[in-house]
């Protein structure tokens, strides 16, 4: 089992329209793997993520959980979609994601919405959800905030309170899409260290970031996505301080 | 008080058939326009399919029209097929339709279509983030619609089932021609017979009225419930 | 033509000529009645509802009140009380107004624009209400007058969330026309029941005149179909 | 026991079907259709029907024949099958008291508006000699009729003899205008097609019941004329 | 005129339900300043942001804008109101703001949305709007993107949309929340240096961010927000270098 890699993606291809956004990203990890993604805005990282847990249908590729890999059919359209939606469903509760909209539900306090998929996906017993999530809510410093509903929190809130909803899933690979956006220096460093308790812990990471120090201390694979190509891969060593490509030097050049 | 003329405990059963039908109706109504809603959102083509022709087959025929064809033409299909089976096979099979619960079924079938294209409406302007977030965290299809497309969906629904409900109410009348005898049949009655045009209609308005207001103070309180969490806007 | 058809055709004394222009003068009438009776309304409408949100209740009790009995009672006893009542109030036959009340046509639409105002309201009301916060936020960050964010803002989104219930709005209103023939005026429905009448002969009639409102809807599902797809274009991907 | 019929009436519609103080279904067609099934020794059901599901029902079984003044016509009787007729009425003129047109003078009634209930035997008449002379306004019911002849929308109405009398004579400045016309083959009971053994023991009833002054009987109760065929 | 300070708040309160989120705020500016706001998630960033141009009303204290205090009244339901709505949207066209949740128009395109507050409030001719909207969309790097509907855009594209939007508005006074959180450093250089641009040509604004490279090296005036309250003011040499206050010793604590 531990040998299995929990996350392989092979050759992926989105295409919105006629617009290539992703021209064949391949990416695979062990356990415990912390990947960092980083590339410059539009360059496909979100969409990346969203294709790994099929909010998008990938163009061509193959996605590989755990090594279960995704089945896909061609609907009468010619359009690519997920064969069996069960098994999509069974993926999803495995992964889990903080999107960079944070898309909480506005309906639910702050509260609800972190126990809602753990109590009704994973089926954890109302009373332990609820002790799991407020020790998560304390994690990421809004305990007092349990009872508010979205729309009532800064922003810096409101993302804290989707990284707890999906910490609080315990799943094996976590996706992250800049998930210290909104936050102060401060609180980015504690993010940023329960997260890499989580990696010790031995549960996988893709984080699309834009903290070069995140990326370089605690990933142990580093992305570095053009235009929806992979331009730089591998060590954080290797990418940041022995970077091949042009642009990524550039994208590393002192600024400002 | 204005003098019935006799014609009160009528006109009060009247409205006691007129009010079964109408919460019957809006019951069917509401799952069926469920029901076609999601199919018309979902990415099967044969649910698509089916549910697209519901909506424009039952909002495109009127309902005076769907009312005789469901009841008398039901009956004279099966009358048909009974002769047929006892001529040739002699089997005695025979079925009456029941005016209440035809009455119920063709009100019901006809305002499930419009529910549908309500709620399909107020299925597209959830935000697409909300329900993005259902599906990543592995919520069946089923589990998203009800925990999160429902509540989502309801207050942008609620005007639009409001005013079907207010039209299903007054269709109701309908029911007449299959010979049931709702409150404005009494009503109707009653005018011919006291060549009255106007007097019998003060308390079919009042019975509407009082169950508009009932309904608009219900709806008012599930308008609180749904917008929770939301900042309501103002023109 | 497929032969049983022709047959039919032969054979049959519902569908002649005269029955069908029966037929087409109720369409037409139908046809004017509703359109201009929802173009009016939905004038009408659109400030109503826009009054309706109002926070003060002195600004959107009134319409409340409106939209209360307009929607709460039946168009048949609206149509009846605007068309027999208006003829009994004494000395009306004298006035200006008597030329325009006297023909059933204008009491009709009268009736009918204040009731599909009615029901049009709520549905504004429900959309615009429904203007994502930031949006109006934005528009009266940048400095926009009430009536500007209106305009620009409010009423375009609000627009969007509208038009399937409004849609509804508009084939309950075709369906509801038929009613117009209780004041003498022979639309679709009235040339069905005459044709019913005369010949005893319902099904024929009635499934004829369903035919012809079934095309009426479809022009109308067709319309707001294309509709729905120009407003809505901002929710589908887009190409580069 | 003899067989099982059930007649449909649309009420009211008086003086032929209504209810009585005591909400008991009654008028000239219920007495006389009471009198036919004592004659026809049959169990009758009487059911109240409204017009628009008169004929389907019909079809569809719901009853066996329907005795709600429903007047002979040709075109109809290819749908329905009719008994002999058992009454006529003629059509009256009534119009308000400061009427003073002969309404058989063509070129005096052009332009006047004339009201007339829709599909009734009246409305094919004044369709026939008076179309494109008058304008011609139908009506579902007869008390819509009068109120529009209330409020001045119309010059004259042309309805029923009895009707006419119930609904315009009683009210206060209306009259007569006009001798009363005699107008199509009477009204008779309608029946489906196929159910010709029916309409031959109706027809066998109705005849006995002109014949002994069962009919006269019932029809001196209502009408102060004759209306038998 | 150049004397007059484009922006005053005295002593601004506000207090949502029981919840006294700002407890006297005051702040001075002078033409050409840029205050930076910093603080940690929840200070009251954003709510002074939106207080200063009355999205919500400030429980008590003064705003004046350019010499001209803005007037307010209390309702019958004894709240706090602006008196003169006219007076309102006068000082709102007179500044603009980026959101942090951006807030673009989703039924506009993105150009649409840049000339829509110039056309419409300013009165500037469409065809010399767009023009204008299409410099600034270049100035951001979003140009080829301009006829996309927000929803079509990645995070980043999406903020940078919505800085189009304030720039174009060419106002006094610019409230930015945020402005450069969806951003890769490459872009966050970029931007910063648009903005600084715009203070060298003598125009106001008040930055909330998390960049204390920019908070230091480009502003004139630093604020420090803590639970509603300002614990550390003044240049960003006394701020950053000799901060007074603990919490904003902890603040600066190089963390991660
Ligand atoms: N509508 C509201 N109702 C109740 N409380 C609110 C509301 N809006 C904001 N708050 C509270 O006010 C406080 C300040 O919020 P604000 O948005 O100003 O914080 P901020 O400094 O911008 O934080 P961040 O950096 O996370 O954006 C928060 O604790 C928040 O929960
Ligand atoms: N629904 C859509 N329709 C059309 N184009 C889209 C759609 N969604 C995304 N795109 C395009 O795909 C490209 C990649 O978007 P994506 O959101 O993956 O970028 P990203 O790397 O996450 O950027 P950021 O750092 O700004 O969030 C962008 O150019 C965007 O315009
Ligand atoms: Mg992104
Ligand atoms: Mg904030």
């Amino acid at each position: 089992m531990a040998d299995v890699a929990p996350l392989i993606c092979r050759d992926i291809h989105k295409t919105f329209d006629q617009n290539e956004v992703l021209k064949g990203i391949s990416l695979e990890t062990r356990k415990g793997d912390v990947v960092s993604l980083i590339g410059s805005s539009g360059s496909g990282k979100s969409t990346f993520l969203r294709c790994i847990n099929l909010l998008e249908t990938p163009t061509s590729g193959d996605i590989i959980v755990h090594g279960d890999p995704i089945r896909f059919k061609t609907d009468r359209k010619g359009e690519r979609i997920p064969a069996d939606n069960r098994q999509v469903e069974q993926i999803r509760a495995r992964l889990s994601m903080v999107f960079q909209g944070f898309n909480l539900w506005s309906h639910m306090t702050v509260l609800e919405n972190v126990i809602e998929a753990p109590v009704h996906v994973l089926k954890v017993p109302r009373k332990e959800a609820i002790e799991r999530a407020e020790a998560y809510l304390h994690k990421v410093g809004i305990y007092e905030r349990k009872d508010y509903y979205p729309a009532q929190m800064s922003g810096g809130q409101q993302q804290r309170a989707a990284i707890a909803r999906a910490l609080a899933m315990e799943p094996e690979v976590m996706l992250f899409d800049e998930p210290t956006s909104a936050l102060d220096p401060e609180l980015v460093g504690e993010v940023l260290k329960v997260m890499q308790g989580l990696a010790e812990e031995g549960r996988t990471m893709i984080v699309v970031t834009h903290e070069m120090a995140f990326a370089r201390d605690v990933s142990s694979q580093v992305l570095f996505l053009h235009q929806g190509v992979i331009e730089e891969q591998g060590s954080p060593e290797k990418v940041f301080d022995h970077p091949e490509s042009e642009r990524m030097q550039q994208f590393l050049a002192p600024r400002f | 008080m204005i003098d019935l003329k006799g014609y009160g405990p009528q006109l009060a059963e009247g409205a006691v058939v007129t009010i079964e039908l109408a919460f019957l109706s809006l019951l069917l109504a509401l799952f069926l326009g469920l029901t076609g809603a999601a199919a018309k959102l979902s990415a099967s083509r044969v649910a698509r399919g089916i549910a697209t022709t519901y909506t424009t087959i039952v909002r495109g025929v009127p309902d005076l029209v769907m009312m005789l064809l469901f009841y008398y033409g039901g009956q004279v299909l099966v009358n048909g097929i009974s002769d047929l089976l006892y001529e040739h096979y002699e089997i005695d099979w025979f079925f009456q339709f029941d005016p209440f619960i035809s009455g119920v079924l063709t009100i019901g079938l006809i305002f499930g279509a419009y529910m549908a294209e309500t709620f399909r409406g107020a299925f597209l302007a959830v935000e697409a983030g909300q329900i993005e977030a259902a599906r990543a965290y592995g919520f069946t299809r089923w589990h998203t619609f009800r925990r999160v497309m429902v509540p989502q969906m309801l207050r942008h629904a609620l005007p639009g089932i409001g005013n079907n409900w207010q039209v299903l109410l007054k269709t109701t009348a309908l029911v007449s021609i299959i010979g049931l005898t709702d409150m404005v049949r009494v009503a109707e009655e009653a005018a011919k017979a006291e060549r009255s045009p106007f007097l019998f209609f003060i308390p079919v308005a009042a019975v509407y009225l009082a169950l508009t207001a009932v309904t608009e103070l219900f709806i008012k309180w599930l308008n609180r419930r749904a917008n929770v969490g939301v900042v309501q806007g103002e023109g | 033509m497929p032969d049983f058809i022709t047959a039919w055709l032969d054979q049959n004394d519902v569908f002649t000529t005269m029955t069908m222009l029966e037929y087409w003068n109720g369409l037409v009438q139908t046809v004017q009645l509703v359109f201009l009776s929802l173009i009016i309304g939905l004038l009408v409408a659109v400030p109503l509802a826009i009054l309706r949100t109002n926070r003060r209740w002195w600004v959107s009790g009134p319409v409340w009140v409106y939209t209360y009995l307009f929607r709460g009672t039946p168009l048949l006893i609206q149509l009846y009380i605007i068309y027999y009542g208006l003829a009994q109030i004494p000395g009306i036959q004298e006035t200006f107004w008597w030329s325009i009340f006297r023909e059933p046509f204008y009491p009709a639409l009268l009736a009918f624009t204040l009731n599909t105002a009615a029901y049009t309201t709520e549905i504004f009301r429900g959309a615009i209400a429904a203007t994502p916060q930031g949006e109006i936020e934005a528009a009266k960050a940048y400095g926009m007058s009430w009536f500007l964010r209106l305009r620009r803002i409010v009423l375009p989104s609000a627009a969007r969330r509208a038009v399937q219930a409004y849609s509804n709005e508009v084939i309950f209103m075709l369906h509801a026309s038929a009613i117009a023939s209780v004041v003498t005026i022979v639309d679709l429905t009235g040339a069905a029941r005459n044709i019913y009448s005369r010949f005893y002969a319902p099904f024929e009639a009635f499934i004829g005149v369903a035919l012809i409102y079934m095309a009426l809807t479809f022009l109308l599902v067709f319309a707001f179909r294309k509709l729905e797809n120009h407003l809505l274009r901002h929710q589908r991907p887009a190409g580069g | 026991d003899g067989r099982d019929i059930r007649i449909a009436f649309d009420v009211p519609y008086e003086p032929f079907e209504y209810r009585d103080d005591d909400g008991n279904l009654t008028g000239f067609e219920v007495e006389l259709a009471e009198a036919m099934c004592e004659e026809m020794n049959a169990n009758c059901e009487f059911v109240i029907q409204a017009w628009d599901g008169m004929i389907p029902g019909l079809l569809a079984r719901k009853f066996d024949a329907i005795m709600s003044s429903m007047s002979i016509t040709e075109e109809r009787a290819e749908r329905v099958l009719f008994s002999e007729p058992y009454y006529i009425t003629p059509g009256g003129w009534f119009g308000p008291e400061d009427f003073d047109t002969d309404v058989t003078d063509m070129d005096a009634m052009e332009g006047k508006t004339v009201g007339v209930q829709r599909g009734t035997t009246m409305d094919t008449y004044v369709t026939d000699e008076l179309g494109g002379i008058v304008s011609i306004k139908r009506y579902t019911t007869a008390d819509d009729m009068v109120l529009d002849l209330e409020g001045q929308r119309l010059d004259v109405v042309f309805v029923d003899y009895p009707v006419g009398e119930q609904t315009v004579l009683s009210k206060d400045g209306f009259k007569e205008v006009g001798e009363p016309v005699k107008l199509g083959e009477g009204v008779g009971v309608a029946m489906r097609k196929r159910d010709k053994d029916l309409a031959e023991e109706i027809n066998a009833a109705l005849e006995t019941l002109k014949n002994d002054g069962t009919y006269d009987a019932i029809m001196d109760k209502y009408f102060s004329y004759d209306i038998k065929m």
